[in-house]
């Protein structure tokens, strides 16, 4: 089963990924999540890492509009992304390894949905 | 840990259970069951198990509803339309 | 009734967005608070709300953050399933009054939320936070955001079973709670109550709760939520997925048949935000929204409007008279065209009926002899509106968010802030 | 264009408009009236053109006509603006418009000029009788055989036949008054509401006649009131319209037939026609006076004086009918003529006011507004059609 | 690096322990480098096991601290106080969620959601091994406010923080207070009038020894931040010595004196229906003492010969002061219809609502005929009896309206139709037609809905596609419009008045959203961080928003704004000292090289420049950092890292998880 890293975000998307624990949606248990206070504030290098060290895919669960601290919160998130896949690119990885979409703090299906539908591509594309 | 006299029969001292409370939940009860026995061999929709067991329409749309909260009905897709949900069993 | 008085700087009575917003500023400012929630959670009407106009973030986004920092503050104290009321006041300005503290009948500190009780309950009823779309059990966890996440047993539907009892891995259970009843001391009193929904079945030519299609606003809220009651935006009846969906508006507002002559301010803005959520959810679906004025007034509320009617809202002007129902549930509602002056029978598949705001009758009630004033509409009287809003008929009493009159969340937390900075002049001035 | 002329309103009020000002135009009575239509929208219509003073365009309506003041658009209007009310207004408006001699308008504006005309004519009669019709003192011999008094012969000197064919012209000539007071309003009332709306309609002679049954089914069987909800209303109207209806055409057209001066027996069809009008319009009389003194209803909420005129008076006449009738199978004589004589002093007043000028001229208005109004509506239907 | 850690796994009764092998977990973890000790607990919230977890922590002689239970959101608080009350500090606790995203998730797979646990846990010790310890950085800050604007809104906040003991300025550009509230007349629901409320304000804020009030005075620059702003001031003198005006026969030497002045300018505290002199008198305003409008006099020293004590050369004055904080409370402009837009400028008879407003209220233009025992209302000469009130003028321009305030100024709909009432209470014969766009009277106010239609009041609308249009001709304006309500027919009104019912603009304030750094929204006014979580907050942090510099408000809604603003920079400042949040952007002084993106990714403005060892390098604001992070991605050098979130510790993380 692929392994996926999430970074979610302490306020917003961490607790949509606790909910759909709540309510027993279940994903696969190769998802792993870190979290950060916003999705905005992650580092490219943290990414790269992950695929180095093994990982299949990193989805960001983005705190999208409802960003506590600034509303360029998702274009932010965007732009680092877009970074991210250039290098990713540049070390001949599949750009679609990485994944963004922003997940509000009740958004659980939204999240099951999102890396169940990532871990598929990531089985098929392995 | 010691043994523990459960409270709720403190609570039978001082508390009837009203009838009509009992037949509410017999009746829900045995909808479930009706809702079960439909889902028994294939997926339906709220009209179609509606249909078969014979029961009104907005009283499965709640019992199922409240089924699927609790994990004993899961969905599976929409009909050709795109109107009606399929619902089946869970597996448990 | 213990003997020893707990004592606060003030107390806050209602645990909704205004309540927390004022027990934050006070508690902020070195005050002891009190949140006193008659409902098993804090959160009031807007934890269960899907997203918030014009900003159109998740409502539980906001909140639950809130509600924490409310929860952890060391200044707050917060009381659930409490009330508090036969307040007076004192001769030295402060005030008393009883506090009561309804049994759960679970152990607050043991449970740890896991809904074990829940599942082996045999006993389902409509579960009020969903507004009757789906059952809950008699042994529940209120909601999956509430806070304190813990288990109640609703023991006007339990059957006496035990199996919660015997579920229960914390051994949290205890059917030998009793109402507890305090007397507590406060240097002031925040009534922060909230409103009541109108309900809409006391408009019988609307048919709500005969045509099982036709629903109330915050039962479409809901439907809005994550943390929704059916697997999509269904309708009650059969469970079809609509495609053309009828808002009417100002039911239970401007309508002196049911003697409610304001405007509930956030029926028109929600519609309208209801109407933009609907058409992300239902891509396909068609949304009519049936209006006499659109009250889109607030910061941002004129643009929001205008946005959705670019996504393709409709909106019509003119009240719907009749609605009818069809075999197959949909709906015919029959309104005059006011643009065009014809009589116009339209068919939907499902309709929403925007509820407005009443006054909380509980405000009213809370002192000792009714002494606090309410205004002719039945809203907390502000005897000072020009100079100090939040004030009301007894000094040293506030009124902060929707019990001093309809609306919207930030004129709630405006309020909120007025209610607290009184409080605190107030306060301060008798020390 | 349309120049707003606030000032019409305070006339729409003296008509009986009450509050109409508050409306915030959003079309609930429009909606829940059973009878508004799509070619005839009322009331709102009808009650913004008042608010604006749009008099042109009301006299041109046949709207208020179509409207049988059930009060659903009242009961459920949430500004409590009485649409119903404004209807109930407009027709006495349109009555007076369509009155050329102005009377219509002050009896329903003046209460010197209503209650005057009244006490007028009633004085009138009172003194034809005394002049001409003086009584004869010996009321020996005016018993019949089924000891009943017998009615036409009271006045000295002139035999029952003769007494019965007076009293008859008497009928006819203020039938042929009220005919031509009320004939030319009616033309009044086809100008403004046809031929002005000619300028958009032409309506051809064939549909005039296509479209009569319509006018007769109409009249004789109120069915649009019984789209209305609450069907008693339309029953209690029925009953009043067609006990009227039969008493007046009984009084008028077969008088000799009517007033006979042998008592005929119970089953009779000349007291059978009797005692139905008397019961439907007693138990109208009743219904509604409780209703209005109540202010049970929207429908009875508001009372125009001109409407407890009305009623007084139609009550008047049937409980000096009810006595006459009384006194006369029970034999006495005295006081059957005195009250023959009332009942006629009260019944002349009414019908010369009331049918042509007031709240009967309705009775024809509302059916002629149907007519009229499909006979626009169709026209102007077949016009859209043909282009 | 911490190397005694002790790591509890709760089984939280059997909710994690039927999907997770709790003993599997102990066993791959406890022999990890830093563990000193792996227990197993039934309930790790229980107080028996907290007393234990102290003990260990005590007798153990642990340094860091990890749980593997439930999610942080429930229990983070919890166990870092655990961590605190045992010594050890709270912020080497690190809390692995094994429940809600690990045995509830994964119930459908135990063996999975063992594995599962297993890194997670590992992860958590990773992290606790690299933590440092953080204690929440304490700024000083001063207990005084700046509050800039004497209206209603300022001088409620004023009140409200002096009340509480924090010292104020009141500032305000104008020499007489009450803004825009003391023109305003009776104001809806008291009857009170607008003069009557400020000038009782104004008592409170004279007799409260914790106000310091300057007129004719604005803020020239700002420095420092929240807890200590340094604020230099401009103060524009008055002209007129104190102590001259308690003079006998002062006052009667100031009316000469006026008299005497030269220079008519338009009255804009009229809104320009009336004009006024140079020397202004205070006319019933607060304070009452005249002013020289230094703007417009020409220096010519008539007054002064008259009236001693004026003194009209002296010179414009600054003074600093430092404060913790700053409310902006600069109000609103009416807005200024365009010359033509609805006959405005063009046709005589056209007032905006203020200025009708004034006209109501000044009584100088009544006079004629009277009716009964109201007098008429004359403007021009002209009796007035019907008014055209065309809404909306200035605000929600869309359609056909072309102009760019795309929102509702929210108090117009209902000041206006007050206002008709009014005229037509005081004043014989008044018929009043509006020409709308949907009445928004929301809440209460639509009860002045109710009540001006139950008058008589007459109501036309029209839809964003058309629009009421005038025509002056022969004498008569005509008003027109294509009323929705009368099925889009034409319908028009002569009319004696036209009043434009103008909107709310932000009040012109010479720069001072630069000076502050505050930002403006779409609609030009000043914007909160958040409508509903910080709705009186700026950007800045410290510097809050009262009344309707933050967007259109009436004066209930702009006091709950002062209040608000006043309690929220109260709770801030009034303990002297400001605890920050210790997650913080962190330089790395020797690998910057500064090229601003982190300045410009900070959407707090807590990056300055400085000087380090000859070059220039970034520096963080602590007191204006969030920590958000916002920057770290943009350094190309990776020169920044985040407390509690460095590169070691989030690296330590992914490897344990991908191990």
């Amino acid at each position: 089963m692929p392994r996926i890293l999430v970074f979610s975000t302490e306020k917003i998307s961490d607790p949509a990924i606790d909910l759909a624990g709540l309510l027993k949606q279940h994903y696969p248990p190769t998802v792993y999540t870190i979290s950060v206070p916003c999705s905005s504030g992650i580092k490219p290098a943290w990414i790269i890492r992950a695929f180095e060290k093994g990982f299949d895919g990193v989805f960001i669960a983005a705190d999208g509009t409802d960003c506590p601290f600034s509303p360029t919160c998702t274009e932010k998130t965007a732009d680092i992304v877009a970074k991210t896949q250039v290098i990713m690119e540049e070390k001949g990885m599949d750009r679609a390894r990485l994944r963004m979409a922003a997940i509000c703090s009740v958004c659980s299906e939204a999240f099951v949905k999102h890396v169940s539908g990532f871990a598929k591509y990531l089985e098929g594309s392995d | 840990m010691d043994e523990k006299i459960p409270t709720i029969k403190e609570m039978k001292k001082s508390r009837q259970v009203p009838d009509e409370l009992k037949a509410r939940v017999k009746e829900y009860g045995r909808i479930k069951k009706e809702i079960l026995k439909a889902l028994e061999t294939k997926r339906g929709t709220i009209p179609e198990i509606a249909a078969s067991t014979g029961l009104r329409q907005e009283v499965v749309t709640y019992t199922l509803m409240t089924m699927r909260k609790f994990h004993e009905i899961e969905v599976e897709g929409l009909d050709d339309m795109d109107e009606y949900y399929y619902y089946r069993k869970a597996e448990v | 009734m213990s003997q020893d008085n707990e004592k606060y700087d003030a107390i806050v009575i209602g645990g909704g967005i205004a309540g927390q917003e004022s027990a934050l500023n006070l508690a902020d400012s070195d005050q002891k608070v009190l949140l006193v929630e008659k409902d098993l959670s804090f959160g009031g009407k807007m934890i269960h709300l899907s997203k918030v106009f014009p900003t159109l973030d998740c409502s539980a986004c906001i909140t639950t953050p809130k509600m924490s920092e409310t929860a952890r503050h060391p200044n707050i104290t917060i009381c659930t399933y409490s009330e508090f009321t036969e307040i007076e006041k004192l001769p030295d300005g402060t005030f008393t009054g009883i506090l009561t503290r309804h049994p759960r009948y679970v152990i607050e500190k043991d449970c740890t939320g896991c809904q074990d009780c829940e599942e082996v309950c045999p006993s389902v009823v409509e579960d009020q936070y969903q507004y009757g779309m789906v059952g809950r059990k008699a042994a529940y966890v209120p909601f999956s955001i509430a806070n304190p996440r813990i288990a109640a047993i609703d023991i006007e539907n339990c059957i006496l079973c035990g199996a919660c009892e015997r579920a229960c891995p914390a051994d949290a259970i205890d059917f030998t709670q009793k109402t507890e009843k305090t007397r507590v001391n406060a240097g002031s009193v925040i009534v922060a109550t909230g409103f009541r929904l109108f309900d809409p079945a006391v408009i019988r030519k609307y048919g709500l709760g005969k045509y099982k299609n036709v629903v109330t606003s915050m039962q479409m809220e809901r439907q809005l939520v994550p943390t929704r009651p059916f697997n999509n935006v269904l309708r009650p009846k059969d469970a079809k997925v609509p495609d053309n969906i009828a808002y009417v508006l100002c039911v239970g507002s401007r309508d002196l048949t049911i003697g409610s002559p304001v405007c509930s301010q956030v029926c028109c803005m929600y519609s309208v935000k209801q109407g933009q959520l609907l058409m992300g959810a239902l891509p396909m679906a068609d949304v009519t929204v049936y209006y006499l004025h659109v009250r889109a007034f607030g910061k941002g509320f004129e643009e929001f409007y205008q946005q959705s009617r670019g996504m393709g809202v409709k909106y019509v002007k003119g009240k719907v008279g009749t609605i009818e129902e069809k075999e197959n549930g949909d709906l015919i509602l029959r309104y005059e065209d006011i643009r065009d002056g014809s009589v116009k029978e339209e068919t939907h598949d499902l309709v929403v009926l925007s509820v407005g705001m009443l006054p909380n009758p509980e405000a009213g009630s809370l002192f000792a002899g009714n002494a606090l004033e309410l205004d002719e509409f039945g809203y907390v009287r502000q005897v000072d509106m020009l100079k100090n809003p939040a004030s009301t008929s007894i000094e040293g009493v506030f009124v902060a968010g929707t019990a001093s009159g309809p609306m919207d969340i930030p004129d709630s937390i405006a309020s909120s802030g007025a209610a607290a900075a009184e409080a605190l002049s107030y306060l301060k001035r008798k020390r | 264009m349309v120049r707003i002329r606030p000032e019409f309103s305070d006339q729409i009020k003296k008509f009986g408009g009450v509050d109409f000002n508050v409306c915030y135009n959003c079309g609930n009575c429009t909606a829940v009236c059973p009878l508004s239509e799509n070619d005839n929208t009322f009331p709102r219509r009808l009650l913004r053109y008042t608010v604006l003073g749009m008099e042109e365009d009301i006299q041109s309506s046949s709207d208020p006509w179509l409207c049988y003041y059930c009060g659903d658009c009242s009961e459920t209007c949430p500004r409590q603006a009485n649409p119903g009310e404004i209807m109930m207004a407009l027709r006495r408006y349109l009555t007076a418009s369509y009155d050329w001699t102005g009377l219509s308008k002050k009896f329903y504006t003046s209460k010197a000029w209503g209650i005057g005309s009244l006490l007028l004519i009633s004085v009138i009669v009172a003194m034809l009788f005394a002049f001409f019709l003086p009584f004869s003192a010996d009321p020996a011999g005016m018993i019949n055989e089924d000891g009943g008094v017998m009615i036409n012969s009271f006045v000295r000197g002139i035999e029952g036949e003769r007494f019965v064919r007076i009293i008859e012209t008497g009928d006819l000539v203020m039938a042929a008054i009220i005919s031509f007071f009320l004939i030319s309003n009616i033309f009044n009332m086809y100008l403004k509401i046809v031929i002005r709306n000619r300028k958009k309609v032409r309506v051809p002679v064939s549909l005039y006649v296509r479209e009569a049954w319509n006018l007769f089914y109409h009249f004789g069987t109120q069915m649009r009131f019984s789209k209305c909800e609450g069907r008693s209303y339309w029953v209690l109207h029925w009953l009043l319209m067609s006990g009227y209806t039969l008493m007046f055409t009984v009084i008028v057209v077969f008088l000799p037939w009517f007033q006979t001066e042998k008592i005929h027996p119970f089953y009779h069809p000349q007291r059978f026609i009797g005692y139905y009008a008397t019961f439907g319009i007693l138990l109208a009389i009743i219904v509604w006076s409780v209703g209005r003194l109540r202010r049970s209803g929207e429908i009875h909420k508001y009372s125009h004086k001109t409407d407890w005129v009305f009623l007084i008076m139609l009550f008047l006449t049937t409980l000096t009918g009810i006595l006459l009738h009384l006194f006369r199978i029970n034999g006495m004589v005295h006081a059957t003529y005195y009250t023959y004589v009332v009942h006629l002093a009260i019944l002349v007043p009414m019908l010369l006011v009331e049918v042509p000028f007031s709240k009967w001229s309705h009775l024809a208005y509302r059916p002629l507004a149907i007519y009229f109004t499909n006979l626009v509506n169709k026209a102007a239907d077949s016009g859209k059609n043909g282009n | 690096m911490k190397n005694r850690i002790g790591v509890y796994i709760c089984e939280c009764g059997s909710n994690i322990s039927d999907y997770v092998d709790v003993e599997k977990v102990r066993e791959a973890v406890k022999d990890l480098e830093g563990v000193a000790l792996a227990k197993i607990t039934m309930f790790a919230c229980a107080d028996s096991t907290q007393q234990e977890m102290i003990r260990d922590i005590r007798e153990e002689k642990l340094d860091g601290l990890v749980v593997a239970s439930c999610s942080p959101k429930l229990h983070l608080f919890t166990f870092r106080n655990v961590a605190e009350r045992a010594g050890i500090n709270k912020y080497n606790y690190v809390q692995a969620n094994i429940r809600e995203q690990g045995s509830w998730a994964h119930s459908d797979k135990p063996a999975e959601a063992t594995e599962k646990a297993i890194r997670s846990v590992k992860a958590a010790i990773a992290r606790t091994r690299l933590s440092e310890a953080m204690t929440s950085p304490v700024i000083s800050s001063e207990n005084a406010v700046l509050i800039i604007g004497a209206g209603i809104a300022g001088m409620r906040s004023a009140l409200d923080l002096a009340n509480t003991g924090t010292s104020v300025y009141l500032i305000d550009r104008d020499h007489f207070v009450g803004g825009r509230t003391s023109q305003w007349g009776e104001i809806f629901p008291t009857g009170e009038s607008g003069l009557e409320v400020t000038t009782d304000l104004y008592r409170q804020v004279m007799k409260n020894e914790n106000i310091v009030l300057r007129t004719g005075c604005g803020v020239v620059s700002k420095a420092g931040s929240v807890g200590n702003f340094d604020i230099r001031l401009k103060i524009t003198p008055r002209g007129i010595k104190k102590e001259a005006a308690a003079a006998d026969g002062f006052a009667e030497r100031l009316e000469k004196a006026v008299d005497a002045c030269p220079v008519f300018v338009s009255d804009d505290f009229d809104f320009g229906l009336t004009s006024r002199k140079a020397l202004q008198p205070s006319g019933g305003r607060m304070p009452e003492l005249p002013a020289v409008d230094r703007e417009n006099c020409t220096l010519c020293g008539e007054c002064a010969k008259i009236c001693p004590g004026i003194e009209i050369n002296s010179e414009e004055a600054y003074e600093d002061i430092k404060v913790g904080s700053v409310i902006v409370a600069t109000g609103f402009d009416p807005y200024e219809p365009s010359k033509g837009e609805f006959g405005y400028g063009e046709i005589k008879n056209v007032v905006t609502l203020q200025q009708f407003r004034r006209l109501i209220e000044t009584g100088g233009n009544r006079a004629g005929s009277g009716n009964g025992r109201r007098e008429t209302l004359v403007y021009g000469g002209n009796e007035i009896r019907t008014i055209a009130w065309i809404f909306c003028v200035g605000s929600r321009q869309t359609g056909v309206l072309k102009g760019d305030n795309k929102y509702c100024s929210r108090y117009c709909c209902s000041s206006a139709l007050h206002t008709a009432l009014l005229a037509r209470k005081n004043f014989a014969g008044i018929k009043n037609i509006h020409f709308t766009r949907g009445v928004r009277t929301y809440g209460k106010m639509e009860t002045i809905y109710e009540e001006s239609s139950a008058a008589g009041d007459i109501f036309l609308q029209s839809f964003d596609d058309t629009a009421p249009t005038l025509s002056f001709e022969g004498g008569v304006t005509t008003v027109k419009v294509f009323d929705v309500l009368t099925g889009d027919r034409e319908m028009e009104v002569g009319a004696d008045l036209v009043v434009l019912v103008t909107g709310m603009v932000p009040r012109s304030n010479e720069g001072l959203g630069e000076i502050m750094k505050i930002p403006t929204g779409r609609d030009g006014f000043f914007n909160e961080v958040h409508p509903k979580l910080k709705p009186v907050e700026t950007m800045m942090d410290g510097i809050f928003l009262a009344g309707t510099a933050q967007g259109p408000k009436n004066i209930t809604e702009t006091l709950n704004g002062s209040h608000s603003a006043a309690i929220k920079a109260h709770s801030l400042i009034s303990g002297g000292e400001i605890e920050l949040e210790p997650t913080m952007a962190k330089i790395d002084r020797n690998l910057c090289e500064w090229c601003g993106r982190c300045l410009e990714a900070c959407p707090f403005d807590a990056i300055d420049k400085e000087e380090y060892e000859g070059k220039k390098i970034a520096a963080v604001d602590t007191s204006a950092c969030k920590g958000c992070g916002m920057c770290l991605p943009v350094c190309q050098e990776n020169a920044i890292q985040l407390t509690g979130f460095s590169d070691g510790e989030i690296i330590s993380m992914i490897d344990a998880l991908a191990e």
